[in-house]
């Protein structure tokens, strides 16, 4: 199959929505392309996995090529992996239930679905890209349509959150050109003429001052957008003031851009700095998750408490990509995958719970099981994932991170571990104490004791995510299946010194 | 003629020049900073004809430009005194501080 | 010394004397006197050298046309005796320097270049017909073109003054 | 049926009894999902019972040692090529004997749930947890993988957070819930990372490969003995914080805090998780480890022998204070499984030193059988009067009398009155008990009398000392207060439990869980018998005396110990100080730490730099000021620059 298919459905559905005329078609045209996209995907998976099954050993597939700017090696070079193609199907769930749950947006709904449309065409292009510089190109299409999506429909202090999430991700857009450029240009000794493709790149290693060079922008760039320590205070800011669907958008696809960012590009194409710098990828990583969720007990606004959660997971997401081993760096995928649709229900969840109760403050809600059931049960389901209960996907992807990050048997890297272990004690109590609140208990505020149930769209947004959240909880193997050649190529990459 | 050389009148000129140049400066009046500009001119006038003088004595192109330059800086006056009252019509105010419309 | 040398210092002190009282008298109308003195002495330099066709003009215009004009205007816009307004402290503390700095540095650069004059001597006066017939020639020295061009000039700025200064009606 | 397919629907089906009545059964049928639950709970059990009777009578004795045979197993999770999460049924004596108390005990508690519960808003939803919890608690049992018990363990946590936090709206319910889901998380943080440092040492997660690389000499015994960390051995510190996961779940000291409180939940599902099943996980796990522990690591046994006798001593003083009678039974429930837990402790692997192995099993499957009893004729008094305080009952022995007689056949099980089930199994593990360590085996005759005396404070506190008035259940409950003793659903379970708590004290049962597999004949010494029973009858005595007619001999005797008497009776402080470390001094310090750091520290780097822009780009935009002056020195100043370019570094080029 195609792979510009990825990219073509969206461009398509934005222009489709471009020529709507009201805002009914604005929507069902999203939803039919958004359904569309996740149909791909899926076709796209299991003919990825028929492939392998039937002996492909290439480590991308699907892949094409096109020549976009000869003089400086610029090409169009599309391809996926089982990881890549693990991040396709995430975004694709996301942005079905992003489209869903902003069915009621009245406010400019045909320029909100566009920049949803056109977002999503960012994160699907970053994820195929073969070619830094087609990958850089749609990594800076993802991050202007949020500023946008905050500025205008966000709410609170929405100018500032907006403009400071933007400025942050640019600084770490610009970070990672710099990394980008310098890995371009060393390649002219590896290499022999300076390009930007991937392949060539990673089976040309790069020297190895080049590669320590280029690390620490490559890796700095991309964690701002995952929200690394101490880049992350852009997250807090930006999913509270973000309207629902771009919170989802945000922690469930933008934040996995930076970590398969670190991933592809600087773990893959840097294999020696990465040994060189893991020890402060893993201290780092280990701050975020601790001090994340110490951070997030003391939140008293459900969005915060998810972002700051959100932080904690995605340090995750960098532990296990700064352990090294392979077990962690397939956990470190699988925690993407599933930080990505568990915070997405989440956000959705509490954006729902906001457009009845019209406060996000826990103190001031309560009860709310007796009223809105549907939507209580999600939010406790969301909840938990986040704290790791097994069944759902969070549990598998941070056991297998721990599992790898025990491999590595350093004092340092156990205490990180251990710190990591400890972390989700911490997780279940503040989840439990927001859900305690919010969920249980009495109903605080008599105005909510009237309060209507979730609409057929928003069930059907939240069932979606909870249907991929409990296909990878229950059965993780067909996973880590997909995930693992990917990772083994990469630990090739990482072994062979 | 002398030992007063081309070096003297230059000298002169070059005073005359940064002497209308701290004067656009700081005046604020703007009749002044015409004056003040009127002196810059004079300046280049003397320096035109001080070459001619010294340097080609036997064309004419420095007078020629110093005539231009006189048509001009009259021209010049007329067009900025017009100015001027218009303003101080509009602004009561021909102070350059106040001028600053053009900001923004 | 000779007569000449002295004439010049006197000249050169009456121009640059009167340009900085010019610039630096707080009354305008003063100051509007003090540039009368300063421009008769550059006309007086002109003279010096042997140039008094353009000493004439000097005069002509600008003491007769420009400061007249100069006048007519502070009085159509101000009182004459009032003092004006001080200039701002540190931006003339900074136009004083910068103009120093300007200075020494052109003082610098006269110093170091050499001039090297044409050899042949020229006429001791130039005649006004001579810059008549060059002024209005076509040929390699003549100035016809940039003398149209001058006056079209002249002709415009003469509408465009019309134009700005014109009372409308409409504001009042 | 074969045992792989009867051992795969033994979980699948309260599993889907789960999703039925969650999904379908709560919105479509709620009064019917009670009777289905029961239903499919029931062909549970008996599909259970039959496999286990086939294992143990049939299949899995082979030359006289119980196989450890898997009925089936696939990879669930994989990590590498060695090491993989798998999901599968073992069966080995002691999961047959769990299977068969879970589910025997889910049937019981789902029948009288039937009664308890009617009427309820929510029966459906119950119905449905319990069914959660069943399915979480048999995949426990029945695991082969370290990592698949944690997964359960984790799952039967979730539920019974769900079950205790069932009355959802009584904040003292949700907070009871919290707290015994964030305590034993604690614990399974610690059970995690054992289970991390027991993996990468053996290089499996699998239970008999582990075990046989842990106890059999080779290289991974001798890596995790030589490598160690602050001077104790990798296997130590591994075995250690697994039990800890162990300790938390079972409620030893002083992972013990939530036990009590999670009494809020509703009286059955106490029984069922709090005092027959979930509770006892510590104790299997510990059973499933037992090779390691007894061959590789016996510090670590001691070190679960020791918690286990003073966990069960602390309970018990606790119990004798308490005026909640689920709170007594809580307590008791701990000091049961402190039993349990020192008699594995003392235990050693293989023949006559596996006595406690065997015991501590024995104990196990009686103390299910009375413990779930008494929970249940507590549910049923509660039932009645609306009350869990002992003080607002009295002289319940004629209004319920079925409820009476089995409450008290409950209670002479647990004080280990000759005849009763209890006495057997308490026996055995005193004789292991006093085989081993004297201590140990003082402290727990100790504890046997503390456990006779509270046992029957609470029981003549309840059906005898004063007259029972109705006088609270005035107006609002009008004249159905007096509905009579109970529904027959709710009387039934207490006569099948009450029958079983005289019967199972008869089993043989060394002949089918030891610790090596092989059948142990335990010889039973009438000698040892009589200091141990004779001091629960005085016990027993006593109590009656102090409570069999009210007097003021206990507040006497409570004033005369006055110290210890009130600090049983705060717990001795436990909560308190938990309270005071987590809450204040972790959560409070470091959350406000952290909080104040990224407020100040990280978001104020970010945003000063944001300053230091804005004001630089004020800065810049004053020079664009519109004044022809400013421009004009402006303009200057660069030509100058420009000329002094020109004419100095010009030339050098």
């Amino acid at each position: 199959m195609s792979l510009s298919i990825l990219i073509i459905i969206p461009l398509l559905t934005a222009l489709a929505v471009i020529f709507c005329r009201n805002a009914e078609q604005v929507k069902w045209t999203s939803l039919f392309g958004s359904v569309a996209q996740l149909a791909v995907s899926g076709v796209m998976f299991f003919q990825y996995n028929a492939l392998r099954k039937a002996g492909e050993v290439a480590q991308f597939v699907f892949e094409e090529k096109h020549t976009w700017f000869s003089f400086m090696n610029i090409n169009y070079h599309i391809g996926v992996d089982g990881i890549a193609i693990a991040m396709i199907l995430l975004t694709a769930f996301v942005v079905v239930a992003g489209v869903l749950v902003s069915w009621n947006v009245s406010h400019l709904t045909k320029e909100f679905y566009l920049l949803l449309v056109l977002l999503s065409t960012g994160a699907y292009g970053f994820f195929i890209s073969l070619d830094l510089f087609t990958m850089f190109f749609f990594l800076e299409l993802a991050v202007i349509p949020k500023f946008l999506l905050i500025g205008i429909w966000g709410s609170g202090n929405k100018e500032y959150s907006a403009m400071k999430l933007a400025l942050m991700l640019m600084g770490g857009s610009a970070l990672v050109l710099m990394g980008l450029l310098i890995v371009y240009f060393g390649s002219a000794a590896s290499c022999g003429a300076p390009t930007y493709n991937l392949i060539e790149i990673a089976s040309h290693r790069l020297d190895f001052s080049t590669q320590m060079f280029a690390f620490p922008f490559l890796f700095a760039g991309f964690g701002v957008f995952t929200a690394m320590f101490p880049f992350h205070t852009w997250a807090p800011d930006g999913h509270s003031s973000a309207p629902t669907a771009a919170s989802m958008f945000l922690a469930g696809i933008s934040m996995k851009l930076g970590g398969y960012g670190c991933l592809r590009v600087a773990v893959y194409l840097l294999p020696d700095a990465a040994h060189e710098y893991s020890w402060i990828v893993v201290l780092l990583s280990a701050i975020a998750i601790f001090y994340g969720s110490f951070a997030t007990m003391m939140q008293k606004d459900l969005k915060y408490i998810n972002a700051y959660s959100s932080v904690s997971h995605c340090g995750f997401v960098l532990l296990g990509i700064g352990m090294l081993t392979k077990t962690a760096i397939t956990g470190a995928v699988m925690q993407m995958v599933s930080h990505g649709l568990m915070t997405a229900l989440f956000f959705a969840a509490i954006g729902m719970i906001y457009e009845r109760t019209h406060t996000r403050q826990v103190e001031k809600l309560g009860g709310l099981l007796k009223v809105i059931p549907f939507l209580s049960t999600i939010f406790v389901i969301a909840g938990l994932c986040s704290l790791g209960l097994p069944g759902l996907s969070g549990f598998v992807a941070e056991m297998t991170v721990f599992q790898g990050a025990w491999q590595r048997p350093e004092t340092f890297y156990r205490l990180a571990t251990i710190l990591g272990c400890l972390s989700i004690v911490v997780t279940a109590v503040y989840i439990l104490r927001a859900s305690g609140k919010v969920i249980m208990g009495p109903i605080v505020d008599e105005h909510h004791t009237h309060l209507s149930d979730a609409r057929w769209n928003e069930k059907l947004a939240s069932v979606i995510l909870l249907l991929a959240i409990l296909a990878i909880g229950t059965a993780p193997f067909w996973l880590t299946d997909l995930l693992n050649p990917g990772s083994e190529l990469i630990m090739n990459q990482l072994t062979a010194r | 003629m002398s030992d007063i050389g081309l070096g003297h009148f230059l000298i002169v000129s070059t005073m005359l020049f940064f002497i209308g140049i701290y004067g656009f400066m700081t005046r604020r009046n703007m009749i002044t900073m015409l004056m003040s500009v009127e002196l810059i001119l004079n300046a280049c006038n003397i320096n035109f004809i001080a070459f001619n003088k010294f340097l080609f004595p036997n064309q004419l192109d420095g007078v020629f430009f110093t005539l231009f330059v006189i048509a001009i800086a009259a021209a010049e006056a007329a067009v900025a005194i017009a100015i001027i009252i218009n303003l101080y019509r509009n602004r009561k105010s021909i102070d350059a501080e106040d001028a600053d419309m053009m900001r923004l | 010394m000779s007569a000449s040398t002295i004439i010049f210092y006197i000249l050169a002190a009456i121009t640059l004397g009167g340009a900085i009282l010019a610039v630096t008298s707080p009354k305008i109308f003063r100051s509007a006197i003090y540039l009368l003195f300063s421009l008769i002495g550059i006309a007086g330099l002109y003279f010096w050298l042997n140039f008094e066709f353009i000493a004439a003009v000097q005069v002509v215009v600008y003491v007769g046309g420009i400061v007249v004009l100069i006048i007519f205007s502070i009085f159509l816009t101000q009182g004459s005796g009032s003092d004006m307004k001080d200039p701002v402290k540190i931006r003339s503390l900074f136009a004083g320097l910068a103009a120093l700095c300007g200075y020494c540095l052109t003082y610098y650069v006269i110093q170091r270049t050499e001039f090297h004059p044409q050899l042949e001597q020229g006429p001791a006066e130039i005649s006004v017909a001579r810059i008549g017939e060059q002024m209005l020639s076509t040929t390699e020295h003549g100035y016809l073109l940039p003398f149209e061009v001058v006056s079209m000039l002249l002709l415009s700025a003469m509408i465009g003054c019309i134009v700005i200064a014109i009372k409308t009606r409409s504001i009042k | 049926m074969s045992d792989s397919l009867a051992l795969l629907l033994v979980p699948a089906l309260p599993l889907a009894a789960f999703l039925l009545i969650f999904l379908v059964g709560r919105v479509y049928f709620p009064k019917f999902s009670g009777i289905l639950g029961t239903v499919i709970m029931l062909a549970t059990t008996v599909i259970s019972m039959a496999t286990a009777y086939k294992y143990f009578f049939v299949t899995g004795k082979v030359d006289g040692v119980y196989q450890h045979l898997i009925a089936f197993k696939f990879t669930w999770l994989p990590f590498s090529e060695n090491v993989s999460i798998d999901m599968g049924a073992i069966m080995d004596p002691i999961s047959m004997v769990m299977i068969c108390v879970v589910t025997f005990i889910s049937l019981m508690v789902h029948i009288y749930s039937l009664g308890y519960m009617k009427g309820e808003d929510r029966f459906a939803i119950y119905y449905s947890y319990l069914g959660l919890f069943t399915f979480s608690m048999l995949g426990l049992v029945l695991s082969t993988n370290i990592f698949q018990i944690y997964i359960f363990w984790e799952l039967v946590g979730v539920s019974s957070f769900l079950l205790i936090g069932y009355y959802f709206d009584k904040p003292s319910a949700v907070a009871a819930s919290k707290k015994a889901f964030i305590v034993t998380r604690f614990a399974d943080a610690g059970f995690l990372i054992g289970i991390l440092v027991l993996s990468y040492y053996t290089g499996t997660l699998d239970f008999e490969t582990m075990i046989a690389r842990l106890t059999v000499p080779g290289s991974e015994l001798t890596a995790i003995t030589t490598a160690g960390f602050l001077g104790v051995s990798a296997l130590t510190w591994g075995l250690m914080l697994v039990f800890m996961g162990g300790a938390g779940k079972s409620a030893m000291f002083p992972l013990h805090i939530w036990l009590p409180d999670a009494m809020e939940g509703p009286t059955p599902v106490s029984a069922l998780i709090h005092a027959a099943t979930m509770v006892v996980a510590g104790v299997y796990l510990v059973a499933r480890l037992f090779p390691i522990f007894a061959i590789s690591c016996p510090v670590g046994l001691d070190v679960v022998a020791y918690i286990g006798v003073f966990s069960s001593m602390f309970a018990a003083i606790i119990a004798c204070t308490q005026t909640d009678i689920k709170r007594v039974l809580a307590y008791s429930t701990m000091s049961q499984i402190g039993y349990m837990m020192f008699a594995l402790g003392v235990a050693g692997y293989g023949g006559e030193n596996g006595l406690g192995f065997t015991a501590s099993f024995f104990h196990l499957f009686t103390h299910a059988m009375f413990k779930a009893l008494l929970f249940l004729g507590a549910g049923a008094v509660i039932h009645y009067v609306h009350s869990n305080d002992m003080r607002d009952m009295g002289g319940l022995r004629k209004h319920m009398p079925v409820t009476h007689i089995a409450f008290l056949i409950a209670c002479l099980a647990i004080a280990g009155v000759p005849g009763f089930a209890g006495f057997f199994s308490k026996e055995e593990i005193l004789t292991a008990a006093h085989n081993s360590n004297p201590i140990i085996y003082w402290c727990a005759i100790a504890t046997a009398a503390l456990t006779a005396f509270y046992m029957f404070r609470l029981y003549f506190n309840i059906f005898w000392n004063k007259e029972y008035h109705a006088h609270h259940s005035d107006s609002h409950h009008g004249d159905d207060h007096h509905h009579g003793e109970a529904p027959w659903s709710m009387k039934a379970p207490l006569i099948i439990l009450a029958l079983l708590s005289i019967a199972t004290g008869y089993i043989p049962f060394g002949n089918f869980v030891s610790s090596d597999g092989q059948a142990l004949h335990s010889e039973f010494h009438l000698t040892s018998a009589i200091l141990p029973v004779s001091l629960a009858i005085g016990a027993i005595i006593v109590a009656m005396l102090f409570y069999r007619k009210k007097n003021a001999v206990p507040d006497k005797i409570a004033g005369t110990i006055k110290g210890v008497y009130t600090g049983a009776l705060h717990k001795f402080y436990i909560d308190e100080l938990y309270l005071f470390v987590t809450k204040k001094l972790i959560f409070g310090i470091g959350g406000t730490i952290a909080a104040w750091f990224d407020k100040n520290v990280v978001d104020g780097v970010v945003n000063f730099s944001a300053t230091v822009g804005e004001n630089f780009s004020d800065t810049l935009k004053k020079m664009q000021n519109g004044k022809v002056q400013s421009y004009a020195m402006y303009f200057f100043t660069g030509v100058l620059g420009f000329v002094l370019l020109f004419v100095f570094l010009w030339d050098k080029f």
